[in-house]
Formats: C-alpha cells, structure tokens, sequence
C-alpha cells in the first residue's frame, strides 16, 4: 500500500463516518485500520510502514483526536507490549476500548523497595485454580484513580534468581482490593499514586505473555517508556526554552551577561538536541532505528532541568503559584509557573528510568562496555540482601 | 584571622544542634509549614535561653557582644535544620542594620528576645542593586510606599523601612503584611504594603552595607543547607540497597559525591572566611560559590534519593526549595560574580567590543 | 533535507576510509608529523583518483559538482584520521572562495589536483571577524602585507588573498610562507608575507560568507576527531585491565562514556545539519556545539587512556591538538553563541546594564 | 621548645656558620637539627611541632635554599618513608645527603601494566644470599637519570593476593642493569623516563620494611605525594589563574562577554580551592589535620586543565613555542607558553593517582562509602587477569 492508496482508504472512511460524533467516529475509524496502520488488520491496523501513519495524521486532522495525556500509558506502553504478547483475544479485547479511550491504563510497575533495580520487585502473585492472588504495594502510578486496567509485574516464583521469577499480568483496576492512594509531590499536587493491591484476584486469561517471562515482557514496556518520554518532536527554541525565551524577550530589565552566556548555551543545546530527535525520527521512518533513542530521555532531563533553573533565576521570583494540594489530571511538564517548573522537572531524571540507569544501558547496550560485576545474579530472589 | 572555628564557637553550635534535634528536627519542620511555619516557641527558647537574638548586639545594650563568626555558626546550624526562626531576618539584617543607628532601646529589646524585627526591603535585593522591589517613600514623617518578596516581615513586630540613606522604625501593626506562596517554605516572604504610616527616623543606613554583611553571613547557612542535603544522601545510599547492593557502593555515585563532598569543604572555607570579614571581595566570592553548591548539593540529594525525593513526605524538599530561595537573595551568583569584575581587577569587554 | 547519510555518501566515506587506513593511519601520521607533516602522494590518490579534490567544483569546470554533503563526509573521515592532506584548505575553503569568481581555468586545476590553493586568512579570523590577523592592502596591481597563521599555505602552488572585497591569486613562489611552530602539528599555520607580489584579481569575494561555509563543514571534521577519540577510547578501556576487571566495567567510566556519546550523537545531527543548509544559525549552532565535543572528547580520550595518553608515542595528542586548535579556528565556540544572540533573538543586557 | 628558644638556636646556628659556602652551610643546618624540626634530633631535627618549621624558615629566609624542583621527591617522599619505615642505620645513611642535595632520589613505582592498580605490579624481586635480583619495567620516573637512589615497589610473592606480596627497596640507580631511557611526554619534553631493571642486585640492607609489608610502606609515600602535589600555598590570583589574568589585563583587545563570565567562575573557584588550602594548613598546623588534603590534588588538576584550555582560547594561538625533543630539569607547571602549559596540565589528573583513583580514596576513606565488589581480593597475584 502505498501514499496514494491510503489516502485513497482514508477518503473513503470520511466519506462514510460523521466525525460530529466524536466516539462511533473514533470506534469506525479504528474498525478501519487507520488508528496506527502499522499493527495488524483487525487490530486498528492495515500492517502497513509506520511511516505511512504521518498521511493518517495530516489527512484526518480536522476530526476527533485522542486525549494523549489521559491516555498515553494505554497508547505508549501497554498497547505495544499486548500487540507483541497478547493472546489473540486478549488483543482483541483490549486494543481497541485502550485507543478509542473507552478505558484507561495505567502501570504496576515502582515499588517502594524497587526503582532502579526493578527486577527486585516483590509484589507476590500466587496460583489459586484459574485465578491469581496479587499481595503488595507499587508506587508512581500515574492516572490510577481513572483507570480501568493497568499493566502490572509481579514476583511468582521467590526461588529462583530474581529476572526469572516474575510475571506479567494485566490487573483489574475495578477488581476487589485494589486502593489507590493520591501520592503527593514536591510541586504540592498529586500527579501520581500509590496503589495497594490486597488479596486481589485476577483470572488466569489476563496473564500477558508465559509465566515467569515478566521480565522479558517488561522490557518491551519500558523501551516503549523510554522513547515516548523524550522523543516527541519540538520546533526550534520550543520545549522547556520556551517560556524562558519569552520571559526573556520581554524583560530586558532581568537580562544580566551570566544569564545571557548561560542560555545562549543552553539554547544551542536545545538545538542540538531537537536536531538529533528529528535525525532520529528519519531514522526510525528509514527503517533504520539508531541506537540514538536511548539518549533522548537523558538529555531532555538534563536540559529541562538546567533551563527551569535558569528561568527561576532570571525571573527572580521568590514566590510560587500555588501548593495546594490536588489531584493533576496528568503529566504537566511546562504548565504553570517557573517554580513548578523547576520542582517538576527534577522528576524527569528519575521517572521511567533513572538517568544513571540510563547510562547504565546507553554503556552496556550501545558502547558494548562491559557489565559491573554482578553479585545478584545467581541468587534466588528470596536470599537477596535489601 | 583564623579560618578554623573556636571551642567557643564548637560549643554553642552543639547547644543549638542539640535544640534543634530535639524541638524541631526537619520531619517536625515539614508538618507545620503549611499552617504556621513559625515555630516562635522554639525561637523564644533560641533568642532568650541560649542567647542567639542578641549575639551581634554589644554588651552595651545588653547583647553578647559576640562577632559575625559566632552568628555563622548559628546560621549554619539553621540552616542545616531549615529552621522555622527568624534569627537571619532578625538578628543579623535588622539588628545590623540598627547597630549602625545606635538606638540603644530597641536594640536591648532585640538583644532579651522579646521583640522581633525585619528590615523591609526585598530579600531579591542585592549590595548592588539595594533598592530592587522598594518603593517607599517618605513625607512629613509617615512613609508610605510597597516592598515586595521581604522575608521574615509577619513574625516582626516592628518593621525597619530604609529609605534614602535613613532608617526608620514602623510597628508592624501599622503595615500591611501579606504574606504570599512562597518557593521557600520554611521562610516565606511577604508584600508590605504602608499607607502613610506613622515612622520614628532611627538613623542613617547605608542599605548597600548591610545587604552585604547579610549576604557575607548567609554563605554559612547556605553551607548548612549544604551538609545536611551531603549528609543525609550519605546514609541514604549506604542503606538503600538495589541491585543487592548498597546504592553507595557504585562508583558513578561515589565519584559524584566526592566531587561534592570537595565542593562542599571549599565552601565551609569560603563561609569561614566571609564570617571573618565582610569586605566586599570575600563576601561576593563566598556568595559566588557557596549559594550554587547548596542548590548542587540539594539537586543531587533528591537524585540519588531517586523517587521518594520527589514526595512530598520526605523533608528533602524543604533544603531544595531553601537553597534556590536562596539563590536568588541578597544577589544572585551571577550578581556576585559580576561584582568581582571590578573588585577583583578583572575587567570585562570594553564597550563597542562584542 | 535530511540528515541522514546518503547511499552515494557512505561509499565515499568507504572509500576515504580505506585508503586511509591503508596508507596514512595515525601511527604513520605521527612518524612524519616533526619532518613533512603534509603527505602529499596520498593527496595525489585522494585528490585524483578518489576525486575529492574536484568534489565541489561544478562539472562545467571538471568537477564531482557534488554538494557540501559529500564534502563533509570526506572531512569526517580526514578528521577521524587526522590526516595530513589540505582537503579543507584546498579543496574547501580556497575552491569556495574561487567558485564565487568563476575562475575557470584555475577551477579546472584544482578539480584535476594538479594545482593545490590555499585561501590566505587567519584561521583564527572568523565569520565575525573576517579580517583578523591580515594586513594585506593593494598597490598598483601588486599586495603587500602580513597573514597570520595561514593554514595549508606551505603546501599551495596558488595563494588566494582576499583584500577589500576582492579575490586576488599570488604565486606560491611570489610570498614568503614561513611555517611556525603550530600547536596543530597535523595541520602546521604559517605567517604569509607579500612585499609588492604581483597579483591577478579573479573577482569579487565576501570573505565572511567563504568563512561560515568553511566554519560549517569544519564542524563535520570536529565529528570525526570526536568519533576517533570516542572509539579508540572504547576500545581501549574495553582491553585495559586494573584491578583485575577491564577499566570500562567501572560505572563511573560508563556513564562518562554514555554522556560523551550523547554529546557526539548530537554533534553528528549538527554537523549533518549544517552540511545541508550553511545558513547562519546552522553554522553557528553546529560550530558552537562541535568544537567543544571534539575538545571534550580528546581531553576525556587522553584522561580515560592514563599515562599512555600523556606520551608522544601514543597518536592520541595529535587530536587533542586538532581538536583545541579547531576550537579557535574560524571562530571559537564563544563567537558562535554571541553570534547567535542576534540570529536567534535572544539579546544581550542593554547597554547601561551590568 | 617554643618560639624563642628555636630564635635562639638559630642565632646560634648563623653566627657559626657562613654561609658563603653553600653544600657546609646546609650540612651544619642539618646536623643543628634545623633542616626539619619536626624529625628527631640527629636527623636534621630537633623533635619539636611542625609548626616551628615556619619560624626557620622566616630566620633563615637570606641564607642558601634547597632546591625544591630537583630534590621533590628526596624531600616529599622519600624522606617521610625512610623515617617512618627506615632502620637507624638508614635513617643515619640517607636522610641528609638527601636533605643536602647531594644525593637525588626518584620513585620506581608506576609499571606499564599498574597504573592506577599499583598494586597489580609485576617487577619481580627474588631472594639470592644477602640480595635480591631484581628485573622489570618501570615508567613515569621523574629526575631518574640524575638520580643516586630509588624508591622502589617490586613484587616478592606471586602467589598470595597482590597486596601481600610486595616489597619496598631503597634502589641504587648507579647498581649495574639500571637503564634510564627517556619518554617523550605530549609536550615534546621528557620530563619523565622508564627505568628498565635487569638482574639489578640490591644488597638486603636496602630493603625498607619487611618482606611482604610493601604495600603499606608505599602507602606512606603515596599519601606524601598527593599532599604535595596539590597543596602548595598559593596566594590570591596566584597559580594557574596567575598568567591568565595577566594576559587579560594586558589585552583588553581579547576579551568576550563568554571568556569574561567563564573568567569570572574560575576566579571564583581558584579563590575558594585557594582558602580551602589555608584553612586546610591551619588545622595541620593547630594538629588537627582533616580529611580535606585528600582532595586538594583532584582541585588543583581540574582548575589547571579549566585555566590553560581557557588561557589558549584567549590568545587564539594557533602556535606553540617549541616542539623540541629535550629533558626537562625538573616538573614545570607553570612555566613556557599557554600551549605548553595546556598540555602539561592533562598529566595532573593522572600523576601521583588519577583522579578516578582519588575520588575512590575519598568516597571510600572519607566519606565511609562502601566498596565496590572486589574480584581481585584473594586471588593468587599470578593468577589475576590482564
């Protein structure tokens, strides 16, 4: 299928649907292979280059949208990893309610006891005839308290090294024994969760991929994470230099030649970095994803930090908009004042990947830079020191 | 001059960490500084018992007739507290600046503790730029005008308005004193509003002086934000155990820490030597490095405290917001900097070059 | 535009390589850098047989009519080899000067590699500051007059000389080059000096805009000085053992190595992008951020190799030296950014500030 | 003794001694105890507090000097090892040519093979009578070919771990099988060389400590060295900034708005390593030495690599003074062009412990951090990989 074929396709799905009715328009255009062409027909796609997605996108941009912020975990990280080891039922079930946004997800992964080292995780699944018992506590859940399923690791097996003894299920957020507990933030809102799950039972038919290869399933999810979270495209002097180059613009008086030659650098680095998100997008349309990918993340934290900085200080603001406590709706970078700003963004060297763990991987997968030794590697996953 | 502290200075640094570790330890900060974050109690026991309110005050008047290195110490053991008391505020920029007017009553009631003072001008202001957020102004003895983002203002009770080159004293009762969220929690700034009010003229101010001492003196409790952000990520990473291991036993966080830990010893060198002379190079230089390493020390804290860092429950957050807060008072590094251009004979470009 | 490589591109690049690697590795590079630092049959197989000399000259004169992409390429891989051929100096910086003259039977010269030209300007002179370190002036058909550090003089049959807005060509045999000491040792400068030289005026030149197409492509040699250190670096801490583990397992080395990565990944999309469009904002970005990432990645190559880096013996100074003398060449990154405040609109303190 | 009667001797010592004559002069300030008084009486000390040192010093500031450069590593090193480890009789033999000047000494420590892992080395010392045999490579000596004596490390047992099998011997570098070659640093000097040993005899009464104790002999050296290395006194915009600053203010002409803030930091810094070095005096004189010393080296090797990379951009010198191949007398930081200097200053970081290396030293000795795993632990010498 080429360019001309799926506009083709594309018009004939307008042709057909009534976009005044935002979710039959979504729902019909999802039954039509157009909500992310390259997965499989009947799966909301036409197994099709991805790159063919962009003319979805600019064809059908005047009709309803998803709601990227609500629903980014479903579209960024759970659909890819149930494409890649769903059933095909439970793809079937799933794909199509998590695109429309019918129902939200959410992820059980962080651990008070587990970060970094995710793999330590201890939140218990136990056999019971079809059903699964989950016992434990994840923390870090972003959008929790509206979701419907989340994606979720477990520990099934203690006595064995702690990489093959997980499990990877999809959770029913309705299910008895679930809590969601708003967690609160240095910023004063609560954007994230703690979620209890006690004496929760989950059938048999929602285990996502073999039991014991949790780990390996949770990797698809992460890489997935990792690219969504500093790889959107960014136009020049956008981003988190935005609202500082406006702030600067429109007050010489705050200009001061430290400022200056200090964002005059973290401008060009702005640049550097947006022009290697954009060489890596024409690699992965190429077919040629780099190992590129694994950097942007590192480097968007690093510069949204040291730039929220930099606008506190240009500002000279020793306020702050607001610490009331309250539920965000979702992840909010750039909103708000420079102090919120400043305080988010240091979450963003440690969500999804720490940035040491970052480096960690950029070394051993990319450079080739051999592993440190490992003392947890051959112990059962119940004798390790924590 | 000596850069090392005194066995006086060591002992009353221990009455004061002992007091602070047993009324208000940083979890016991964090839970009131949403409703009152004052904890005027503690500064009772602080100013009156131990005898911090009057240490820069002669004895003359009824104070200690301590030097700026005692009050550096204090300072750095608040600091390493982020504690809730307006010894900085009152004890040293007010009471600094009153020295210079030598009003003798209100100096004794500064020195017992039982009046609290501010000196009303932005803590944005700088010895280079004094007057930044002030608009007072004076006419037949009431001043009338707003001073933005001052600190320490609602637990005053009088007020100390500079304005030219004379202090004046304003009780608090006849200002307006909004005091607005504020980055730094633990020592929130105010809006002063003052509608002709009644003033008494104490005397001359030389603002662009006492900002400087201010400044000199809070490079010490900057080095105290500091230790403690050091400190506490010490024991959190030999405890913290990921990968089998103690978080502190991997070499990148080693390194980064020792690369701190170096920063951190050159700034209880550089908050030494500003508490023993506030002249104009010293304090700048201290100012220059030691603000920037308590925002590192406080930046890298909540990193390698990694997610409980970014909650709220933690008292972590209070050392970041302190030291950013911080950051920006008295001068911003940048200010200090520039200051040494001409002090430290190191000229910039000269107009018309690039 | 892309920044991608091209098919055409990496064969090329495969081809520069392998003679390179033939004929001049570093090692052979290092040998001859104290005696004849310019190896000059290898530019004659470069030059003629590879074709790069003719590379940008239009096919009307004999050239490859190629863009400034190949180009680029080719000077990844002179600069991933430090390779002592004046490519850039040639075939890059003098060809563009004269193409703007339409000089076509000097073009078809330099297209075949029978002529080898050298622009004479400083190489410290820069986009902003064209004329830095010339004194050359016109007098009656002839020059007269002093150039600093000219690059790639030694080894030009035809000296090109801006003077004014104009483009004169002096024979080689007509000046006198005199190479001095040069902290390059692969790419020696040279003081040029013209006493009343008969000169041939071949047209109009904008010296500043020869300077930004020159400045961006140098950026894509600063790539390949940074990839070199960057992969011989890799390969070596992969082999070193200290105690008992290879030093690349240590965590602290990785995550300097992942970060260096990051900055050279960035560094090849600037350079790519600059080799596509040599507007002003895109010579500016990519020289800004490329110098210091050769810089940073030599300084980081020789820390990481420990002793043998700091010896002669090792090839490994020869980038450090490239990498530091590009960083004042055509511009230092300081240049660039100051530049950038009026191309990207983001300006300085008014004047009166501080 | 205290202040006046050290004066007091002193008066003594000058009035019986002319100093005209330099090599007796020095001698007889030795035998008086004058050379350091803080060593025993009969080894150019009096026995007292280091901190009388400075009083000889000030009185005796006209008359001859030693000559630092040269004899460093006699003075700084060798010296301070020999008392703590030396028998009287090598004490008696050693210390005053040393001290005098009449005899040179270098450090034959670094090997190819153990940099960083000094411990790893493999230069074999093995028993024959009343002498070793010694044969190996060793590299990085300063000042070998004008030196009499060595201090040297050498591996005595290869088949215990490699902290328990070495040696440490007082090397005569005229004994026949000493070869000084050498070795050509980036900046075109040799200011250092490899010494290559073969079937050089050293009689056992130039060992220093017992046999298998060289590890901890060598400690006391190496804790000497990084003392010395980076804690000189400085005075206020002296050092590295020094010549900077020069330039500077000579050449309004060169000056940026980027040089001048980046100026303005390194100021800053230089200013603040500076106190921390005076406070750092301070407590050793007041007999309170801290943990700071450790770091003064990792300090001083970064402000000298920021200030010369800074110092040659400022001038934009593509040129450099002389590439010539030669011997340098003795360890010149500061000395020749921006260039030079420049080059010089990349061998901070790596002379006398790498930085890596002092930062392990400080994380793990200061800051009571926990090891890394160790492979190398009990492993035979032998068998350890390379």
């Amino acid at each position: 299928m080429n360019e001309a074929d799926i506009k083709h396709h594309i018009d004939a799905f307008r042709g057909a649907n009534d976009p005044d009715n935002r979710l039959e328009f979504l729902r019909a255009r999802f039954d039509a292979g157009l909500a992310w062409v390259w997965f499989p027909e009947g799966l909301g796609g036409l197994g099709v280059s991805r790159e063919l997605q962009q003319v979805v996108e600019r064809e059908l941009a005047g009709t309803p949208q998803l709601n990227t912020g609500v629903q980014g975990i479903g579209l960024g990280m759970a659909a890819p990893t149930i494409l890649a080891f769903g059933t095909d039922e439970q793809r079937r079930r799933f794909l199509r309610p998590l695109w429309t946004g019918e129902e939200i997800w959410c992820q059980l992964f962080s651990e008070p006891g587990a970060g970094s080292d995710l793999a330590t995780l201890a939140t218990r699944a136990v056999r019971d005839g079809d059903e699964w018992v989950v016992d434990g506590q994840k923390v870090w859940t972003s959008g929790a308290h509206h979701s419907r399923w989340a994606i979720l690791v477990t520990r099934t097996d203690p006595d064995v090294p702690k990489h093959r003894g997980m499990t990877y299920f999809i959770c029913d957020m309705h299910a008895p024994g679930v809590e969601v507990r708003p967690l609160r933030q240095i910023t004063g809102e609560a954007e994230f969760n703690e979620v209890f799950l006690t004496g929760v039972r989950l059938s048999d038919d929602l285990r996502l991929g073999e039991v014991g290869d949790g780990w390996r399933v949770a990797q698809t999810t992460l890489m997935n994470e990792r690219v969504a979270i500093g790889g959107a495209p960014v136009r020049r002097g956008g981003g988190m230099i935005g609202p500082v180059l406006d702030t600067w613009r429109e007050h010489p008086e705050l200009r001061t030649h430290d400022l200056h030659q200090r964002l005059l650098s973290l401008w060009v680095e702005s640049e550097v970095t947006r022009l290697s998100g954009v060489r890596l997008r024409e690699q992965l349309v190429a077919g040629q994803p780099g190992p590129e990918g694994s950097g942007m993340k590192l480097s968007f934290a690093k510069l949204n930090q040291a730039l929220s900085g930099l606008d506190v200080e240009l500002k000279r603001d020793l306020g702050y908009d607001d610490w009331t406590f309250r539920r965000s709706e979702d992840v909010d970078f750039y909103g708000r004042g420079a102090g919120y700003r400043y305080l988010r963004a240091k979450g963003n060297s440690i969500e999804g990947g720490t940035s040491e763990i970052l480096r960690n991987i950029i070394s051993e997968r990319v450079l080739g830079l051999p592993s440190e030794p490992r003392v947890d590697k051959d112990v059962p996953w119940k004798d390790l020191p924590r | 001059m000596t850069l090392l502290y005194s066995e006086v200075e060591e002992e009353l640094r221990a009455a004061v960490r002992g007091l602070l570790a047993d009324r208000c330890p940083p979890a016991a900060v964090l839970k009131r500084v949403e409703s009152d974050p004052y904890d005027l109690d503690l500064w009772k026991t602080l100013a009156g018992e131990i005898g911090v309110a009057g240490l820069l005050i002669p004895e003359q008047y009824g104070g200690a007739g301590a030097s700026a290195r005692e009050a550096a110490v204090v300072l750095e053991e608040l600091g390493r507290g982020v504690a809730p008391v307006p010894f900085f505020t009152s004890a040293v920029l007010a009471t600094h600046a009153l020295l210079a007017t030598g009003s003798a009553e209100l100096l004794g009631e500064l020195a017992e503790g039982r009046t609290t003072a501010a000196l009303v001008v932005s803590f944005a202001a700088s010895p280079y730029q004094p007057w930044r957020g002030s608009s007072v102004t004076v006419d037949g003895g009431t001043l009338s005008g707003t001073v933005s983002a001052v600190a320490g203002a609602e637990v005053a009770d009088v007020l100390l308005v500079p304005v030219g080159g004379e202090l004046y004293a304003v009780e608090a009762a006849d200002a307006a004193v909004e005091v607005v969220p504020s980055l730094d929690l633990t020592r929130p700034v105010a809006t002063v509003r003052i509608v002709e009010a009644p003033a008494r003229l104490l005397g001359p101010c030389d603002l662009a002086e006492v900002l400087r001492f201010g400044a000199g003196l809070l490079a010490s409790e900057q080095l105290g934000v500091a230790e403690w952000c050091l400190d506490t990520t010490l024991a959190y990473v030999k405890e913290r155990h990921q990968f089998a291991r103690p978080v502190g036993s991997f070499q990148a966080i080693k390194h980064r820490l020792a690369d701190l830990w170096l920063d951190v010893v050159r700034a209880r060198a550089a908050a030494r030597a500003a508490a023993g002379d506030d002249s104009a190079v010293t304090v700048a230089v201290a100012q220059a490095w030691n603000a920037g390493v308590a925002v590192h020390a406080a930046e890298e804290a909540l990193q390698l405290h990694g997610g409980i860092g970014m909650t709220w429950e933690h008292p972590l957050h209070l050392y970041l917001k302190r030291a950013k807060a911080c950051e920006m008072a008295l001068g911003t590094p940048g200010d200090h900097r520039e200051a040494l251009a001409s002090l430290a004979d190191v000229p910039g470009p000269e107009r018309g070059q690039q």
